[in-house]
């Protein structure tokens, strides 16, 4: 289905989803952008740029309270009470690539044995209406990941902005019953307009570079540690990269006993602290940034490929360059690691 | 004591096991009546009050904070409360930054003799609590309380550095 | 000769005994500097200074203890390196410092809110003597760099480097501006609207650490007491009250540490103003103390020592 | 963790204020606790036995007792959990009495602050752990500072009781302030002739070593093993070989400097042995004054000395002792009464102190014991007595009665008329202060039998009338003005701390008072123990005391410390600061801040540099664990997961499952 949506709509639609659902938009926020819950009367940053934060938080929360245990007398057993999670979301005007991230996820969190609930459970209840980017920024790779700034795969219902509007397109059920709404128009021949624009796109991010040899040429260097002891002289081993990443999908679950009653929680974790793999005999496989820089970069560009059909875990939105501390580039290591003279 | 009339407000105190803790004894065996909003936390030593437990204190929602040590010069451990008074000046100063009204910290010097003085100080510390009446919880209790936050802020009102930006 | 020529040549001197000798080079895009490890000549030519070289290169230090590796530095970030070596956590011997006399770095926010459109887009740009110009999105912009500079630039009363092997380039005779405007008018704000920014500010904070580990002087890194279970300080759990927790031990661990590099604004990848608690923290520091971090050698941070009288503390009177 | 509550009623102490009952049932749903019980008394005998029944019946594995403080009854009941069989660190105490019952008025409000004080030591004990006390021994060697009539007692006393002990005095000769007295209250019988036989004792006593013209130079260490070191300043005298015959004092033409023993009324030759029962009876050169240490000419000493012990090279000799105890007993010194303008700051002669008219009456004194004038040697028949000079007195900062003035002022007016019959004595007085055995009887003898004539009042000034004294003062009980003609006043000084008392606490670690007297571990229950473990105090160094209460203290002291070095081993309290060196990033930051050195630099066997404790000296304050920002050093008993537990229970934090 392809419709017409003005921009003043689009807010409306957004104001129309919120009270029914739970909605989150991109948000300047105080020098930067963010997802945040819409409320009416919020100013919405769709176009500026891409938001620092992913919007993987709708179907992958930082925080998730799997079950909280409450304790009335010691006789009795304590009580534990799983918190699945409840309602519909909606994302609003996040970029494909965000959108696109949690399909990295799917093959993880849902396979013939292990299904988690809370996952696929968010991942039901939750629409991405993503807008396509017309121009992309120094950081975005995305077409080298076999993507595009205008890649429906991942969104429910893509938006391409044409003049005072947006052409959008249903890519899914759920997308198309959205689309319904009134608020939307016929689109007319502005489906033309927005082919030519996201094609301009494309073109603008020039060649895609060829991550072929990545997985096998990753895997040559992996006792190398010279290789990624020089790649990772920059980092600062923080979790700025992972945190903002569409596609991270490490998790930590912790208990926080408050005594007379206690929870659950499970947690965003990041495999560039040293904590991630710290053994409780005090032993630290991963003990120095270098094994963790070559995890990371491993794990995108090598070992999820060689698990998952060659599919690359990165969607190539480019936030963990931009929004590194001291700008380690991704693009640079595996590329590094693909030109490395043996 | 007007304070006793009223809800009891969660007033935490830090005291050091050889005077302050003994000056509450003190003021105990002479039966110097006190509001009982005050629970006390026995440490070894004034030196041993990290300012973070008050902190933690306040943002677990304490609706005050009051430590007591040993007078200068009086440490059991020589330089305990030295260190102590360093710290906790540096906390009480550094509070208003983070908008919490300083006066819900408190430090001062108690000796195991001077019950009298701790009556005095716990009666007007819970009094000035109960002024300032119940602080306000860091984590907004509602979804209305942060979506009040969040649109405030994506109209680009509170930061001081950043506000030229949203313009 | 240039103030770079002349680095790389006190580099070229040292290298052969050195590790590696810590720099910037051009990063992912014209507008970003990233570090660079110059190992051999060949590294030198990449090697860039000026005002996007922004990252405070001291941080990195701990990391190579043991070993002998040069530092170029920039007036404030000496002082970081004096701080280190006043709490012994780095030995003068195993650092050739190269000094620089710095005529201020950016604030790649105030870029961004000075262009047409997100430096994302950014095409060229040129460094003048006081400008900067900016080709983003097809348009171009000149920007005074007066007005682009990175805050502590305005207040900085140390442009050159304090200690130093080499002091590379000509001394400047400072003119810091007394206070930042935006520090005063967030001083200004009543408790209420200080606590519900910081409610909404901290709401954002996803924990990422970056704050943490851009800073020079937190050398627990590792064993944060943020990350730990024992001593379990902060929840794990996203909230703002543990995301504030986490600023406040930061705050108190640096508290008389603290050499006010901005590194931990610069990195936060959510535009946090952490500097505002910084800031205020080293004004009580030095109301209190005398005392300001880094700026002469041999100095004790404050809050490991003590006097019996302390002449700015009033005792607690009730 | 399976945990037991014990909710003391105190009597009605705690149940009066407090619903001990239903705390007891709230306890009941705190996790990990498996009973719950209220108790009468929870310290009394059957108290501690209910507890132990429950430890084994119920196989608890920590106990929580809400009672009095725990200053009071920790270790009573750390014994009894002990003796459950439990390690005694696995317990926790709710002071829920002097903290609750006793200072709030209303009961629900209490019931309510009880249970969550329970709470509290609930969620610290469990996190509690069995802690081990390390094992440790004791040089058995006392030091005893101080030669006074205390020192000397408490000297004495542990010698006897088989120990070693060095005896450091200040002075040329031990004997303090009694040495220096004429007669002692109330028998009035000869001081030195009681003192004396003690001071040879100490000389002749195989297990005492006596350091005379000694003081404390520096103590280290703790309990049982303290390291000492004594400077012996130089008396150009060998003593090795000293005689004490005395000839170079007779020979010693330098008589210019006043005699400090004789309080100045007299010269002393400048080789001296300051009184004939002097121990060790030598002689020592005073340096200021001797004409060879100063010009350099004279030297008639050493060639007279039929020994051949005069040494002018001689120098200070620092001597280290290891001792496991100590007993202070630095005495007290005399108040400077020339703050006083109304007694002529100086201005009359024949205004003394009441410690240079023991010397007056003193057969061995500068007068043979015939009491003269100091201005014109004349007999005085008029002696008036002004008492509380500089004491019982804010104006010059001695608020505190000194004790012994009233005693000794009735016992120098019966001397008076027993050395001058025709004599009239005249004390002004605030109060006869005169509690103790036959002391009151004593004060009533002087003025009833030797007809002293007491006048209550303040003396407001002395001049002088022609060869006389004028004392005017009030006669508070006449309600008049009073003018006495004296030929003699004697001023009875008070007793304040000793010179260098505040200088030898910091090298000890015992605080004084505000006044410069020690402080004691506890005013009633330990008058001779100090808060510094192996320190104690005897006579007036811990506050103005007579001779008897002196030797008592000195006794006491001897006692706590035979009692500690009789132990074969001593126990250090394991509560103290352990490293994690996992950890630890050796910053050496805690080793900066510790005030008892209990920390040292070690290398793991990676070369990396790592904290360690010292178990026996660390003391247990926990400034090191602030201290560390990444929390590697902890301190046992008062972790901060512990502390935080508190705090916790007393403010949960707030959950709030967030989306954004």
């Amino acid at each position: 289905m392809e419709k017409f949506i003005t921009k003043d709509n689009l807010y409306r639609l957004a104001e129309e989803l919120a009270a029914t659902c739970r909605v989150l938009a991109p948000v300047a926020d105080c020098g930067t952008v963010t997802f945040r819950r819409f409320q009416p009367g919020m100013v919405l940053d769709l176009h500026s740029r891409m938001a620092a934060v992913s919007p993987k938080a709708a179907t992958f929360p930082q925080t998730e309270t799997l079950l909280v245990v409450k304790r009335e007398i010691p006789e009795k057993k304590p009580e534990i009470i799983e918190t699945l999670p409840e309602g519909k979301n909606v994302v609003l005007g996040c970029r494909p690539c965000g959108a696109r991230g949690k399909l990295i996820f799917d093959p993880v969190y849902e396979t013939d044995k292990i299904k988690d609930p809370y996952y696929l459970q968010r991942r039901r209840n939750t629409v991405f209406i993503s807008l396509a980017c017309d121009r992309p920024e120094t950081t975005c790779f995305c077409h080298s990941v076999g993507s595009g700034p205008a890649d429906p795969s991942g969104s429910d219902v893509l938006l391409t902005l044409v003049g005072e509007g947006y052409v959008a397109r249903s890519v899914t059920p759920e997308g198309e019953e959205i689309m319904k709404l009134a608020l939307f128009s016929d689109a007319g021949d502005k489906g033309k307009e927005a082919d030519a624009k996201n094609a301009k796109a494309r073109e603008m991010m020039g060649e895609a570079h060829d991550y072929a040899s990545a997985p096998a040429k990753l895997l040559a260097r992996f006792d190398d540690m010279d290789f990624w002891l020089a790649q990772s002289a920059k980092c600062i081993s923080c979790g700025a990269c992972t945190y903002m990443c569409p596609t991270c999908y490490c998790f930590n679950i912790t208990d926080d006993d408050l005594g007379l009653s206690s929870q659950r929680i499970r947690t965003w974790d990041n495999c560039m602290s040293h904590t991630f793999t710290l053994e409780g005999s005090g032993h630290n496989p991963r003990s120095t940034k270098a094994h963790r820089l070559k995890n990371r970069v491993g794990h995108k560009f090598s070992y999820y490929p060689d698990l998952h059909k060659g599919v690359i875990a990165c969607c190539g939105c480019g936030r963990c360059i931009k929004q590194c501390p001291t700008g380690v580039d991704i693009r640079q290591i595996v590329k590094a690691a693909q030109e490395y003279a043996e | 004591m007007p304070a006793q009339d009223v809800r009891e407000l969660r007033i935490v105190g830090f005291l050091c096991n050889w005077c302050s803790y003994g000056g509450a004894d003190t003021a105990g065996v002479g039966r110097f009546t006190q509001p009982t909003d005050l629970r006390i936390i026995r440490v070894p030593c004034s030196g041993r009050i990290d300012p973070l437990f008050i902190v933690r204190a306040l943002m677990n929602g304490a609706d005050g904070v009051l430590v007591s040590g040993c007078h200068p010069r009086d440490c059991h451990y020589a330089e305990g409360n030295f260190y102590a008074r360093r710290r906790l000046e540096m906390l009480k100063r550094f509070l208003p930054i983070t908008g919490i009204d300083e006066r819900r910290f408190e430090y001062t010097w108690v000796s195991a003799s001077e019950g009298q003085r701790w009556q005095h100080v716990v009666t007007e510390f819970t009094r000035r609590i109960h002024e300032l009446g119940p602080a306000p919880s860091f984590n907004p209790k509602s979804d209305v309380d942060w979506n009040a936050l969040a649109v405030k802020a994506s109209q680009g009102q509170g930061c001081p550095c950043h506000g030229s930006i949203q313009a | 000769m240039s103030q770079l020529d002349d680095l790389k040549t006190a580099i070229k001197s040292r290298l052969g005994e050195l590790e590696c000798v810590i720099g910037w080079e051009q990063g992912y895009d014209p507008l970003h500097a990233t570090p660079l490890f110059i190992r051999s000549e060949a590294d030198l030519d990449r090697l860039i200074i000026g005002p996007l070289a922004v990252h405070n290169l001291a941080t990195y230090l701990t990391g190579w203890k043991g070993k002998k590796v040069g530092v170029v530095v920039k007036g404030c970030d000496s002082r970081s390196v004096i701080e280190l070596m006043n709490e012994k956590l780095v030995s003068r011997d195993d650092v050739v410092i190269f000094g620089l006399c710095c005529d201020g770095v950016v604030s790649q926010r105030k870029i961004r809110a000075a262009l047409p459109a997100d430096p994302g887009f950014v095409e060229s740009v040129e460094i003048g003597a006081d400008s900067l110009k900016v080709t983003v999105a097809g348009q171009a912009a000149t920007l005074r760099l007066a007005d682009v500079q990175a805050d502590k630039c305005l207040v900085c009363d140390t442009p050159d480097a304090i200690v130093s092997d080499f002091l590379i380039g000509k001394a400047h005779t400072p003119a810091p501006a007394p206070s930042l405007k935006c520090q005063d008018e967030f001083e200004a704000k009543s408790d209420a609207e200080k606590f519900a920014f910081w409610q909404e500010t901290m709401g954002r904070c996803i924990r990422c650490y970056a704050c943490r580990n851009a800073c020079p002087m937190c050398v627990c890194r590792d064993y944060c007491i943020a990350t730990s279970r024992d001593p379990l300080w902060v929840s794990q759990e996203n909230l703002p009250s543990e995301n504030m927790m986490f600023q406040m031990i930061h705050v108190s661990h640096l508290a008389g540490r603290c050499t006010e590099c901005g590194e931990c604004e610069r990195a936060c990848p959510v535009d946090i103003p952490l500097m505002l608690l910084r800031r205020y923290m080293n004004k009580q520091v030095r109301d209190v103390f005398k005392h300001e971090a880094g700026k002469a050698l041999d100095q004790t941070p404050p809050l490991l020592t003590f006097k019996v009288e302390e002449e700015r503390i009033n005792e607690r009177g009730w | 963790m399976r945990i037991g509550v014990f909710i003391c009623h105190c009597g009605s102490n705690i149940a009066g204020t407090v619903d001990c009952p239903s705390v007891a049932a709230t306890a009941l749903t705190y996790p990990d606790v498996v009973f719950s019980t209220d108790t009468m008394y929870a310290c009394s005998e059957p108290g501690q036995d209910a507890i132990i029944q429950a430890v084994k019946d119920k196989n608890l594995d920590g106990v929580v007792v809400a009672s009095c403080t725990p200053r009071m009854h920790e270790q009573t009941f750390r014994r009894a959990v002990e003796r459950a069989g439990l390690n005694r660190y696995m317990f926790e105490m709710a002071n829920i009495r002097e903290h609750v019952s006793w200072i709030g008025k209303t009961k629900d409000l209490n019931t309510g602050k009880a249970a969550e004080l329970v709470r509290m030591a609930v969620e610290k004990l469990r996190r509690n752990r069995p802690l081990v006390a390390k094992r440790f021994e004791t040089v058995k060697r006392v030091l005893v500072i101080g030669g006074g009539v205390a020192g000397i007692q408490a000297a004495l006393d542990c010698a006897d009781g088989g120990q070693e002990v060095v005896l450091v005095e200040r002075e040329q000769s031990i004997g303090g302030k009694m040495a220096k007295l004429d007669k002692t209250f109330p028998t009035v019988d000869c001081s030195s002739c009681v003192l004396g036989p003690k001071m040879v004792d100490i000389a002749q006593h195989p297990n005492i070593t006596l350091y005379t013209c000694s003081e404390v130079e520096s103590v280290g260490g703790y309990v049982g093993n303290f390291q000492v070191t004594v400077r012996r300043k130089s008396t150009y005298v060998d003593w090795t070989k000293c005689t004490g015959c005395g000839l170079c004092v007779e020979k010693c033409p330098s008589r210019k400097h006043p005699d400090p023993f004789n309080e100045n009324l007299c010269n002393a030759p400048s080789i001296n042995i300051p009184f004939p029962q002097a121990i060790p009876k030598k002689a020592a050169i005073n340096a200021s004054s001797c004409l060879m240490l100063t010009k350099g000419k004279c030297g008639l000493c050493a060639k007279v000395c039929p020994v051949k012990c005069i040494d002018f090279e001689q120098k200070d000799e620092l001597v280290n002792v290891d001792v496991g105890a100590i007993v202070v007993a630095t005495g007290y010194d005399l108040f400077d009464w020339h703050k006083y303008p109304q007694y002529g700051e100086g201005r009359y002669k024949d205004v003394i102190t009441s410690m240079q008219y023991e010397r007056l009456l003193s057969a061995s004194g500068p007068t043979g014991g015939h009491i003269k004038r100091p201005s014109d040697g004349k007999e005085p028949k008029n002696v008036v007595f002004i008492q509380c000079v500089g004491s019982r007195d804010k104006s010059v900062d001695r608020p505190y009665c000194s004790g012994f003035c009233c005693m000794y002022t009735a016992k120098q007016a019966i001397l008076t008329k027993d050395h001058i019959p025709d004599s009239q004595s005249y004390v002004f007085y605030m109060d006869i202060r005169s509690p103790g055995k036959m002391y009151d009887e004593f004060t009533r003898r002087a003025m009833e039998e030797y007809g002293a004539q007491y006048v209550r009042g303040r003396v407001a000034m002395i001049y002088p009338k022609g060869d006389k004294l004028v004392v005017r003062g009030a006669d508070t009980l006449a309600g008049t003005q009073v003018e006495v003609p004296a030929d003699l006043v004697v001023l009875a000084v008070g007793a304040e701390s000793a010179k260098g008392a505040v200088q030898l606490g910091e090298k000890l670690r015992v605080a004084p008072d505000q006044y410069g007297f020690f402080v004691e571990s506890h005013p009633k229950l330990k008058p001779v123990e100090t808060n510094t473990a192996g320190v104690f105090l005897a006579g007036a160094c811990q506050g103005p005391k007579d001779i008897p209460a002196s030797v008592g203290q000195g006794s006491a002291a001897a006692s706590k410390v035979l009692g500690l070095l009789s132990k074969a081993m001593l126990e250090s309290d394991p509560a103290v600061s352990r490293v994690n060196p996992a950890r630890c990033v050796g910053c050496g930051k805690c080793i900066q801040t510790c005030p008892f050195g209990a920390i040292k630099e070690i290398q793991d066997r990676f070369g990396n540099p790592k904290a360690e404790v010292i178990d026996t000296v660390c003391q247990g304050c926990g400034i090191c664990t602030v201290t560390c920002p990444q929390g590697a050093i902890q301190l046992e008993h008062f972790t901060d997961n512990q502390i935080l537990a508190e705090v916790n229970a007393l403010c949960p934090p707030k959950m709030f499952a967030n989306f954004e």
